[in-house]
């Protein structure tokens, strides 16, 4: 799916680190498969080479590693974004949790990330190779050999209805300026909001109960950078590891969603990181569909330094009451 | 099922005595609700204490086993749990189970020793045990010598029975120390390690030292540059624990629990295990 | 061995599930999860289910012990009762092994009466594996996937389930089944098994060596540079310890209900950064030491502890469910040298 | 809640300091009914009430919550309930979202002034929440035992 080559980025990088503008590069490291791509940091051109790699399973954002890397040291480090990805960046800097003069930025185009797990139902278990050829992905199996798929159906949710491929935020730009796509997010939000109460609390019951409380979604989220959460915090009486199948795991996620309404860009990644499959990404959603109707269009990273929309008012706002009306309309 | 001992379930006790050490440390003296001690142990055992609804932790019983009437803790107020403790009363119930951990060899390597007990701050509340221990059964034991010290005078722990028993007994020598010079102090003033190095001890002894880890670190350093083996000295470790019976998975240095394995750690052992403490 | 036709096997379930609480792995919309079977419920093909089995012996959370305070007074109650019979059906060779692993922490002395009573209640029906995927790697631990433990052991082919009592307690329920199972020789068997172990050598992950681990290695990879490296994007979450069937680390919370206090235990992460937080500091405060104690616990402080036995069964949870993919394979190949595996 | 063998809903109200709050005493001097299962807490400011404590009521035991503040540009602290508007529109349309009944969750302005409207309010939300019976939805077993 990828149209920029790891060639590419690796060249760029090498030339970064030889020229000194940066001494360290954020990028992705190649796995035991093709699609357990780790996070990690490189320091010089040799490693790049050998382990460097972007492709179809590239999806981490790395933004949110920015506020403990920049902390580290006062030189430059490399880091490239995805159009996603730099939503996350502006709106941490609109937070001031890193600093900018510490980046190098670079803005690379997206083509959307591949989901294993739909590749996995798609042709079955025992992958052991995988390859991009134009808009096929070619599986090679242990059971059933190579194995022939479109990397349109077997595209990662957050991808298939993606926001904007627009860079936001960059030093440099690599490939071409894409653009802000009209997408059709919404579309599972409003289908929950179609639903009956019942039908709703059935779905999210169902959902929500399968929660482990790993707090992998929190770990992930780009927005969530408090240093001592409020659920790590012994002293704030919600500290809780326990599944109740009852409460908590419902009051972490609404605590966890309500915490980033407004902040959240809407990078999807919670749901590509839960263990369990559950789809979180849907309650921010919520939370960004209530704010753009209630409070007018708004898209959080999009610019630097804009107001969050709940830590703003206006007098006119609705009413809380009017806003359940709303919700039983639909 | 119920009939099964189940290690995890405390019984209750009863705070029967709240003495006031320092301005930080209380010691409470607790017993089961018909009088008796809770259980019986040994010296640098410990036990966890719990108020329900506020948490459990782990303490180091500072009364002497050959105590046989009731338990004493000394608590030095630092967390949710402690701070409760301090505002606690004279007949408020706690939840006490125990007793856990390794006791110091007392009876078999200590026996026919000279000993030498170095504490700092609230260390001596796991000392106190086992000099207690020593001085009851006084003829198993060679000489004694106990360097204590602390900030200041105040925090002292213990110092009316350090005063009124330790230093009347025949062949126990105590030596107290502050951190910094201060009114109605005319004994020593310096850090514990620097006091151990000044007093120069021979080598014949068998050291046990407790306090903060940095006192630990300073003055094994010192006996050690004094020519004293890490065979022969005997630590008391502490660190977050929730079991007690080493399941739980997280008071561990290397392979070995402290709930377990330890507190109590000869020098020479910890020396193995990984830097992590 | 005993075997029913594939079209019975529902029958022998429905016999199990009239004396015992039966668990089998269903599939769902993101892979399979044990169930309680009744009728309609129907067993998964899936190799592994997403949350191990450990759960039916050492729950996510369980109550240990009650208090009522009234004034000055406290008073315990014990609220253990004795749990009902039960059944977990088609677990897989290294979930089996898991339970040693648990056991061995459990068990000892003093026994933990929660998980024993769990233990002695439940029976394990393991199920041979005959489809592998690329993140097993139960042989680098000596597990036989073709030939697991359990207390009855089965092996499911295209057109029927053969059945191998391991224990007492398997021959017990065996006796149960009996009328609708029928005395057979192992062919099937021992040709799934070939095929099988023939598959298992072409695994990637067929090489790994545990060789390098193991007891006293402590100072050879405490200090090793490499977990700066190994830990640099972990995000401090508690995926890997949730999904992975060894992890046995517990929190022990007290919940105020407002009619009394429960203390309840519940699974707890040694990633987690409050994890060995005391009032006065942290003996594991930066990730990478938390990085290295669940990896060093895993390959070696455990071994120790335990005859050799290490404290990874291979099952590949964590290997697929890392939200950074870096998991104990990674590790150890990482530590241990490339050649290793 | 069981009363007497009788259903009948616990209701937490939030009231803030400076004009519900003032309102519920009001409508206590002036003698006017409203259910004495409706329980009272004070807050200094209806901007105060984090969307935890919402939960948190549920959780203990709560059939609805309401929340009484200054009427928007009468707050003691100029701005605190304009605050308290977007966030309990938000929370409360989740809540919803999540299949929790939108008639437990209600924000009322009531000025000191307003003791009868306090009352009226308080009866008004009682009877709607009693006639979807017990939270079920946003319950916490352990507290129910």
């Amino acid at each position: 799916m990828q149209k920029i080559t790891s060639e590419a980025l690796i060249n760029k990088a090498c030339e970064l680190l030889e020229n000194k503008t940066v001494n360290r590069v954020l990028g992705w490291k190649v796995g035991e498969f093709a699609y357990d791509i780790t996070p990690a940091l490189f320091t010089d051109c040799d490693s790049l080479k050998s382990d460097f790699v972007f492709g179809d399973f590239c999806g981490a954002n790395f933004s949110k590693y920015l506020v403990s890397e920049t902390r580290k040291s006062d030189e430059k480090v490399l880091v490239f974004l995805k159009p996603c990805d730099t939503y996350s960046f502006n709106q941490l800097l609109t937070e001031n949790r890193f600093n900018r003069e510490n980046v190098y930025a670079i803005g690379i185009p997206c083509e959307g990330m591949a989901d294993i797990s739909k590749i996995k139902a798609a042709v079955g278990d025992g992958i052991v190779g995988l390859s991009s050829e134009g808009d096929k992905i070619i599986v090679d199996t242990l059971y059933d050999g190579k194995q022939e798929i479109d990397a349109k159906s077997v595209m990662a949710e957050r991808c298939a209805v993606c926001k904007s491929k627009k860079c936001v935020a960059y030093d440099e730009l690599m490939g071409e300026e894409g653009e802000i796509v009209d997408s059709n997010r919404f579309d599972e939000v409003e289908k929950l909001e179609k639903m009956t109460e019942d039908e709703r609390y059935a779905f999210w019951q169902g959902e929500l109960s399968r929660c482990i409380r790993c707090n992998a979604c929190r770990d992930i989220c780009p927005a969530c950078t408090c240093e001592n959460c409020v659920f790590d915090n012994p002293e704030s009486s919600v500290q809780n590891k326990a599944i109740s199948d009852s409460f908590e795991e419902k009051m972490f996620h609404i605590i966890r969603a309500f915490h980033v309404a407004g902040r959240c860009t809407d990078c999807g990644e919670c749901s590509r990181v839960c263990p369990q499959n559950i789809p979180l990404h849907l309650l921010n959603r919520k939370f960004i569909k209530d704010i753009n109707d209630f409070y007018g269009e708004y898209q959080a990273g999009a610019e630097v330094g804009n107001r969050a929309p709940l830590v703003d008012y206006t007098l006119e706002d609705l009413e809380p009451g009017e806003a359940l009306e709303r919700g039983a309309e639909n | 099922m119920a009939s099964r001992e189940e290690a995890l379930i405390p019984k209750v006790g009863v705070i029967t005595d709240v003495r006031i050490d320092t301005p930080d440390v209380k010691t409470f003296r607790v017993v089961t609700p018909d009088g008796k001690k809770a259980f019986d142990h040994k010296p640098g055992q410990c036990a966890m204490l719990s108020i329900p609804g506020v948490g459990e932790a782990m303490f180091s019983i500072t009364s002497s086993p050959t105590n046989t009437e009731f338990m004493e803790f000394s608590i030095k107020k630092c967390g949710c749990v402690t701070e409760w403790l301090h505002q606690a009363e004279v007949g408020q119930q706690i939840t006490i189970r125990g007793p856990y951990g390794n006791p110091f060899p007392v009876d078999d390597e200590f026996r026919g020793k000279d000993l030498l007990f170095i504490a700092g701050g609230i260390g001596l509340a796991p000392l106190r045990s086992v000099i207690n221990y020593c001085r009851h059964y006084r003829e198993n034991y060679g000489k004694i010598d106990i360097v204590y010290g602390s900030r200041s005078k105040d925090d002292l722990v213990d110092y009316q029975e350090i005063i009124d028993e330790w230093t009347k007994d025949a062949n126990v020598n105590v030596y107290l120390t502050i951190d910094n010079p201060q009114e109605g102090w005319d004994g020593h003033v310096g850090f514990v390690p620097n006091y151990v190095k000044e007093l120069g001890f021979d080598l014949n002894k068998t050291a046990v030292i407790c306090g903060p880890p940095i006192m630990i670190k300073f003055t094994l350093q010192g006996l050690v540059e004094m020519g004293y083996d890490k065979t022969q000295v005997y630590t008391t470790m502490e660190l977050r624990m929730k079991c007690g019976v080493g399941k739980c998975g997280r008071c561990n240095i290397g392979s070995k629990y402290v709930c377990k394995d330890g507190p109590v750690f000869r020098c020479d052992e910890l020396e193995e295990l990984p830097d992590e403490y | 061995m005993r075997k029913c036709s594939i079209n019975d096997l529902n029958s022998v379930f429905e016999k199990i599930s009239q004396s015992a609480v039966l668990y089998i792995p269903v599939d769902g919309e993101n892979g399979a999860d044990y169930k309680i079977w009744e009728k309609g419920v129907e067993l998964s093909n899936a190799l592994n289910t997403n949350k191990s089995p450990k759960n039916f012996f050492f729950p996510q959370s369980e109550d240990l012990v009650e208090f009522k305070t009234e004034g000055k007074d406290i008073e315990v109650i014990d609220i253990r009762d004795s749990k009902e019979d039960f059944v977990v059906f088609g677990v897989r060779a290294c979930d089996v092994k898991s339970f040693e692993v648990l056991d061995r922490v459990f068990l000892s002395e003093p026994v933990d009466s929660y998980y024993a009573d769990r233990r002695e209640h439940g029976v394990i029906i393991s199920m041979a594996c005959s489809r592998p995927v690329e993140t097993c790697f139960c042989q680098t631990f000596d597990i036989d996937a073709t030939n697991p433990l359990g207390d009855i052991a089965c092996w499911k082919t295209d057109d029927a389930v053969y059945f191998e009592a391991k224990t007492e307690k398997g021959q017990a329920l065996m006796d149960k089944i009996s009328d609708l199972t029928s005395e057979s020789d192992d062919k099937a068997v021992e040709e799934q098994k070939t095929k099988t172990t023939e598959i298992m050598k072409r695994l990637p992950l067929a090489d790994l060596k545990a060789d390098k681990f193991g007891a006293g290695k402590t100072e050879e990879f405490f200090n090793d540079p490499a977990w700066a490296e190994l830990s640099q994007s972990c995000l401090g979450c508690g995926t890997c310890t949730f999904v992975c069937p060894t992890c046995q680390c517990y929190d022990i919370k007290d919940y105020n209900t407002g009619k009394g206090v429960i203390r309840y235990r519940c699974w707890d992460s040694c990633m987690y950064s409050d994890f060995t937080r005391m009032a006065h500091g942290n003996s594991r405060n930066s990730q990478l030491e938390r990085f290295r104690q669940r990896f060093m616990h895993k390959l070696v402080y455990y071994p120790e502890n335990n005859e050799g036995l290490f404290s990874c069964v291979g099952c590949g949870r964590c290997l697929s469910k890392c939200p950074i993919s870096m998991n104990i394979v990674k590790v150890m190949k990482t530590l241990g040298g490339k050649n290793n595996g | 809640m069981q009363v007497n063998g009788e259903y009948k809903p616990l209701i937490v109200a939030f009231c803030c300091n400076w004009c519900s709050y003032a309102g519920a005493d009001l409508a206590g001097t002036n003698r006017s009914n409203y259910p004495d299962n409706v329980k009272i807490i004070k807050v200094p400011c209806s901007c105060r009430v984090n969307p935890m404590f919402i939960l948190r009521a549920f959780q203990r035991g709560a059939d609805g919550v309401i929340l009484c503040g200054c009427h928007p540009g009468d707050c003691h602290y100029t701005s605190g309930n304009y605050y308290t508007r977007r966030r309990m529109a938000l929370l409360f349309s989740m809540l919803n979202f999540l299949g929790i009944e939108k008639e437990r969750t209600r924000v009322e302005w009531v000025s000191a002034a307003e003791g009868a409207k306090f009352a009226a309010t308080m009866n008004e939300f009682t009877e709607a929440v009693a006639k979807l019976g017990e939270n079920k939805r946003l319950e916490d077993l352990r507290c129910k035992r």
